[in-house]
């Protein structure tokens, strides 16, 4: 309960950072995109698969909303985002059959190869993708409303929160569910798993379209927000950066993806401020820090890991009678 | 009735035959263990029967069905349990998330959204735990278990699928002699209980002869001798070969 | 196109894949015995390149020089980059993770390609670099009514073929190289048998990397380099790699060949497809073969 | 949290409404500010940076300089630095943070067309001014009206029909003409115009040969071998730094350079790097009427003493990024400094500034630039071919023409593609070209 509680005041300090300081809009609701997506990754990670091409799908979805809008101009912010989490459902279902038959190393390049025949397609057929410059869409009506871009920021905030907070809540729920133990399963045991009846390739094809979804939703968000999409949404190393906060947050605890990205874009931002061009160094040195001294992330070392187990017991395997 | 039948399996890795043409057939109710030295194919024949190894030739039926291409999973909601001779468990899970595991294979696959709120029976666990004497070590990690206690929780996962044959690959290897018996015991008569028909590979003679009503003695991928165990044990060849003995 | 273009096609990928093999040949063999993919391994071709032409650019400050010592420059560019990195990388860090799962050991990589990324931009600043005085002085030939630079058409094969020859012979014929295999077969059972599996390993690196920094090196003389050539020279390898099978050198040989021809031959038909071709390549192989085109998998022991 | 999250709806959509019921968090205008903060976004990182970053030390001696003379009227300004190379999403956050911060700002935004893209609308919205320094497309300021949005130099329409024209008086008689582009907007925008124009012009020309090697290409080896193949007359090129550079040599190093005439539109910026591997007789262009050896200004002092700054800070001679940089920031200055006259010595508002931003004359270092309403710099072209003098450690530009800008611009309200397509041969006539030979 206490993570619920931290994730509830996180919202809330969000949302009035943006309403005080109208800039501040735009990086949280990337920090939220960026959340989302590596909460995608962080469920593979639960099955100790790691992948480096999940940002396709947020290009998937990005181009997606950006196709769909360019073509509907009156069509709504919030089904946009909806189109943009069903492509990438779709491409995940479909993708998914495929990668789910490898593990590890394998995972991360199948992935990999797979995001970046995606990304160099986008860049090269410029006649309907715009290559490498990407595609322009104008500000959407949102939930109705014809929105200014302060309003329309605002909008797209409270939508990446409650998003945000809704989907956390129900990964957390999947994690400790039935499905999301035998997902952990994977990492431990897949011999075990099948010889209790279960097909390791359907539990993690599961898990895969959750992330593809996710990252997808990332994706929309981030589109619509900058109303223009390029190949970049998808390139290896945006992928990078997804699994570089999975792992800085952990996966004991859906809040986990969300305390990354915040560390994340602090680091950004500090980065960009101390060292200008180079930023990167001070994540590079960091994801290495952490895989150092805590490999597990920070809700692997942090007591809400504990808090989380004990919470998924109950809300996961209710006994149907008797004690528990 | 008849619960396991092999006609004519073979099966070679490179030039060694591991199953060379086996006919085997296990009745409901026996109690068989498997004896033979290591390499002379006992867990690869498991692994054959229970669809974890492809044979190159022959068919396996379990109670009656064809199961020859059938995968593990398939087979074990048909009712077979195994346990291995390396006990696998989920090291990262608790013992009783082990076996909350095993519940849900019971139910078999579910689509995501059902599982998402998917309940298992914990009475049933609680039981299984008492009857494997685990009761105590529930909210350990599986990490934590003693290699005899490994065991016990690599078996009652399989017990909570309710097999009707259960499969042990060396239950008592790796413990200490003296606790050998205790855990054959503990084991037996949770199987007697629900009257689960058993299939162990064991090396103590004194262990088969107490707990089992059949042996099969196994020399370089085939079954040498198949019979009561004194009858088995009466022989030169197996007792040399097999015992190391004279 | 008409075939009279074809053997101008082939000419393109045979030089082409030179290059991509070094670099990739680096690559899998630092796989194939730590069982790390080294992502690090394209900052080791950027530092390689960048290294090379700043030496030249010296060199040539200093007025004439004999076209030999610009080729030999090129060489101990690499090796003192590839030494340089190798050991700062393995004794700095992968021993470190040495024992972790091979995902964590994979980002230690990409965090420390992160920095070196970085560190590049900061020495060199954003300004290509080149030497393409090399290629000059290597001359020209005629091929097929084309002119082609002997530099690329036959410099970079040769060399590319050579480090392969060499490589093999030191695997099969020399101690360490037999104790670099072994190390790779099983690292246990090598310390058991009294091989110092840490020096092996660390050799191993620093042979990597050096093959990775050849690559940048030799890179300069026909290309400029940028902040960033290294990031698309790692996934390129990769492709490359894992279509061979995580670990085969030949089978990287072949894989860079393909590759190569695929490409060139993609330029004339469909130019549109360039850039694709290494990773579909990639994805169709692995589909059909998981473990790439040369490896054959094992089943877990139960 | 389930229980919770209505309320949070609730009082979320009510936020929404009262934010886009007031017009927008501009921040009110309180007479003259201390400093006057410029946000400058420029290519600190990526291939890009071969632009960026003359740019930016252009930037700060500039500033330096101007602020040691007393700024605007007493204000400073102060650069803020942003890197495009952050790209997209992460290059937008930085923007916002610099362009919503308290009081008043002017954004110098961008180098990349892409971000140029990106940043307009976001300025207009917002009520900041924002100048493009060195975008080259031309549709921002076609398709729509921008109040915030200016352009103080050239776009791609003005130095691609210019190049033509140049192409087409040095040499008349060609009959083929290949191309090879970067893949981006640039490179295939740019192409559509030239085509566009060189086919008004000289319908007969035939075009042998598209190719689009991807952005930051390091090999170029199979498309020359292929131009080799077909041996145009012609071979055009729109691309710039790394890519440039090394088609350039590899070009010239295999002799395609002998075979086919090549026109590079962007190479003043090469030209130091290429040093002796570009050969004589090599159309280059500079985006503008930019070039340290400018035949009118090269012996201005103003234009001759930031030549030398210049190379002392950096070490190499001004390209025209740099010319683009000082423009902007001499175009913002002056805008102010008329705003200020307009407003009888009192600190203008930035929609003052940005008015008079829309009708200027200002010089940067060469020829002036005149500012037109829509928005659009119109800046002189500077082209000429490459030759080989004692003086200098790399090729010079020879038989230097200068187009007048009016003469190659559409008018205002007229959409490119429809325009180039009305190009008359008659244009070639035009007695405001002027030329100048080397040393002349």
């Amino acid at each position: 309960m206490i993570a619920g509680i931290l994730s509830l005041i996180g919202a809330a300090v969000c949302l009035v950072l943006g309403l005080v300081f109208p800039w501040m809009k735009v990086p949280i609701i990337v920090g939220l995109s960026y959340g989302l997506a590596a909460l995608g990754v962080a469920v593979l990670m639960r099955a100790g698969q790691v992948s480096f091409g999940h940002a396709m799908y947020s290009c998937v979805a990005g181009y997606t909303v950006a196709f769909l809008s360019r073509a509907y101009p009156a069509l709504d912010g919030l089904l946009l985002v909806l189109a943009g989490i069903v492509a990438a459902l779709v491409a995940g279902a479909i993708i998914g059959l495929f990668v789910v038959r490898y593990r590890e190393i394998f995972f991360g390049m199948l992935n990999l190869a797979l995001s970046m025949v995606l990304y160099s397609v986008l860049g090269k057929f410029y006649e309907i993708t715009g290559g490498t410059d990407g595609l322009r869409l104008e500000r959407p009506p949102f939930a109705g409303l014809r929105l200014d871009r302060p309003g329309y920021e605002t909008a797209l905030l409270v939508t990446a929160l409650l998003a945000s907070l809704a989907l956390g809540t129900l990964v957390q729920r999947y994690f400790g569910s039935a499905a999301g133990e035998a997902l952990a399963g994977i990492k431990t045991n897949e011999t075990r798993l099948e010889y209790l009846g279960m097909s390791a390739r359907r539990i993690l094809w599961n898990g895969y379209m959750i992330s593809a979804g996710l990252c997808g939703l990332a994706g929309a968000l981030v589109v619509l927000l900058q109303g223009l999409v390029t190949p970049e949404l998808g390139y290896w190393v945006r992928s990078g950066e997804f699994v570089f906060i999975a792992i800085l947050g952990g996966s004991a605890h859906a809040l986990g993806a969300f305390i990354g990205a915040v560390v994340f874009q602090v680091i950004q931002l500090v980065g960009t401020m101390l060292l200008a061009g180079t930023w990167k160094m001070l994540l590079g040195a960091t994801l290495i820090i952490v895989i150092l001294v805590a490999p597990t992330g920070i809700t692997g070392v942090l007591p809400i890991k504990r808090w989380s187990r004990s919470r998924e017991r109950k809300l996961s395997l209710q006994p149907v009678t008797g004690k528990s | 009735m008849e619960l396991v039948r092999t006609e004519n399996l073979c099966l070679a890795f490179g030039g060694i035959v591991v199953a060379d043409n086996i006919n085997f057939s296990l009745q409901e109710g026996e109690r068989l263990a498997v004896i033979g030295a290591n390499g002379a194919g006992k867990t690869t024949f498991i692994n054959i029967v229970t669809g974890y190894l492809r044979a190159r030739s022959g068919r396996i039926f379990f109670s009656g069905t064809d199961v020859t291409k059938m995968p593990p999973r398939g087979i074990v909601h048909l009712g077979l349990g195994r346990s291995f001779q390396l006990p696998q468990l989920f090291l990262q899970h608790t013992v009783r998330q082990c076996l909350e595991l095993a519940a849900v294979g019971r139910i078999g696959s579910l689509p995501l959204l059902k599982s998402l709120s998917a309940s298992v029976d914990q009475s049933e666990i609680d039981h299984t735990l008492e009857v494997t004497g685990l009761a105590a070590r529930g909210e350990e990690m599986a990490s934590a278990l003693g290699e005899g206690e490994r065991k016990l929780l690599d078996i009652a996962m399989a017990l909570v699928l309710r097999p009707k044959l259960l499969i042990m690959d060396e239950p008592t290897s790796g413990v200490a002699s003296e606790e050998k018996h205790e855990i054959m015991a503990t084991i037996m008569s949770a199987l007697a209980e629900r009257k689960v028909t058993s299939w162990f590979v064991e090396h103590d003679v004194d262990v088969v002869t107490r707990h089992a009503t059949r042996v099969a003695a196994w020399i370089s991928g085939r079954i040498a001798a198949d019979g009561k165990p004194e009858q088995v044990f009466a022989d030169p060849e197996i007792r040399r070969q097999v015992l190391g003995t004279h | 196109m008409n075939l009279d273009l074809l053997p101008l096609a082939l000419a393109d990928g045979f030089s082409y894949a030179g290059l991509l093999f070094l670099v990739a040949l680096g690559l899998t063999l630092i796989f194939g015995v730590m069982g790390i993919l080294n992502v690090a391994h394209g900052a080791m071709y950027a530092f390689g390149g960048y290294a090379a032409a700043s030496l030249i650019q010296l060199l040539m400050s200093r007025g004439e020089v004999p076209s030999v010592v610009l080729v030999l420059a090129l060489f101990a560019a690499a090796i003192v980059v590839g030494t340089l990195l190798g050991c700062l990388l393995e004794i700095g860090l992968l021993r470190r993770v040495q024992d972790k799962d091979p995902v964590l050991q994979l980002l230690v990589t990409f965090g420390a390609f992160l920095i070196l990324d970085d560190v590049q931009l900061l020495i060199w600043g954003g300004s290509p670099y080149t030497a393409s005085e090399v290629t000059g002085r290597l001359g020209t030939i005629e091929l097929f009514g084309a002119t082609f630079t002997a530099y690329q058409l036959i410099f970079i094969p040769v060399v590319a073929l050579c480090a392969y020859g060499l490589l093999q012979y030191f695997l099969r014929h020399t101690r360490v190289g037999r104790q670099v295999v072994a190390v790779t077969h099983n690292a246990e059972v090598a310390t058991a048998l009294g091989i110092h599996a840490k020096r092996i390993r660390l050799v191993t690196f620093i042979v990597g990397a050096i093959l990775g920094a050849l690559g940048g090196a030799l890179s300069v003389p026909s290309t400029s380099l940028v902040p960033g050539v290294g990031t698309d020279m790692i996934v390129l390898s990769f492709s490359v790699v894992a279509t061979a099978g995580l670990g085969q050198i030949t089978g990287a040989l072949i894989a860079a060949l393909m590759i190569g021809m695929a490409r060139s031959l993609a330029v004339y038909t469909f130019p549109e497809f360039e850039v694709v071709v290494p990773y579909l390549i990639m994805v169709l192989v692995l589909l059909i073969r998981p473990y790439g085109l040369f490896t054959v998998a094992q089943a877990r022991k139960i | 949290m389930s229980k919770k999250a209505p309320f949070k709806v609730l009082c979320s959509w009510a936020a929404v409404v009262v934010l886009s019921a007031c017009p927008s968090l501009v921040w009110a205008q309180t007479g003259k500010p201390a400093t006057l903060p410029l946000g400058i976004t420029t290519f600190l990182t990526g291939s890009a940076s071969v632009f960026g970053i003359p740019g930016k030390a252009a930037a700060e001696l500039w500033i330096e300089e101007f602020n040691a003379k007393g700024g605007i009227d007493g204000v400073k300004l102060s650069p803020r630095f942003i890197d495009e190379g952050l790209g997209g999403d992460k290059f937008l956050s930085e923007y916002r943070r610099v362009a919503q911060d308290a009081g008043e700002k002017v954004m110098v935004s961008a180098i990349s067309s892409g971000n140029c893209n990106t940043v307009a609308p976001v300025a207009e919205d917002l009520k900041v001014l924002n100048v493009m320094w060195d975008c080259g497309t031309e549709k921002i300021l076609e398709d729509r009206r921008y109040k915030y949005v200016v352009r103080t130099q050239a776009n791609a329409v003005t130095e691609m029909v210019s190049t033509v024209v140049y192409l087409l008086k040095t040499k008349p008689d060609f009959k083929t003409i290949a191309v090879i582009n970067q893949d981006y907007a640039w490179g295939r925008d740019s192409w559509e115009i030239f085509r566009n124009a060189l086919l008004s012009l000289k319908p007969d020309t035939k075009i042998v040969a598209e190719l689009f090697p991807k952005f930051g290409a390091v090999d170029f080896s199979t498309e020359i071998t292929r131009l080799q193949a077909l041996k145009p007359d012609v071979i055009l090129s729109t691309s710039w730094g790394g890519d440039l550079d090394t088609f350039a040599r590899q070009a010239s190093q295999r002799g395609l350079t002998k075979q086919s005439l090549l026109v590079l539109p962007l190479a003043e910026s090469s030209l130091e790097r290429l040093g002796t591997a570009l050969p004589d007789g090599v159309i280059v262009g500079a985006r503008g009427d930019h070039y340290f050896l400018h035949p009118e200004t090269k012996n201005d002092p103003k234009h001759k003493e930031f030549v030398e700054k210049f190379r002392a800070k950096t070490g190499a001679y001004p390209i025209y990024p740099v010319y683009h940089m000082v423009a902007a920031l001499e175009g913002i200055t002056a805008g102010y400094q008329s705003a200020i006259k307009k407003n009888n010595g009192q600190w203008p508002t930035t929609d003052q500034v940005a008015a008079e931003m829309h009708n200027l004359k200002f010089r940067g270092l060469t020829r002036p630039v005149q500012m037109r309403e829509d928005g659009q710099g119109l800046e002189d072209q500077l082209l000429g071919v490459t030759k080989k003098v004692s003086e200098y450690p790399f090729p010079v530009l020879d038989k230097i023409m200068i187009v007048p800008a009016s003469a190659v611009t559409p008018p205002i309200g007229e959409k490119s593609p429809e325009w180039v397509k009305k190009l008359k041969p008659d244009l070639l006539n035009n007695d405001q070209f002027k030329t100048f030979d080397y040393g002349g």
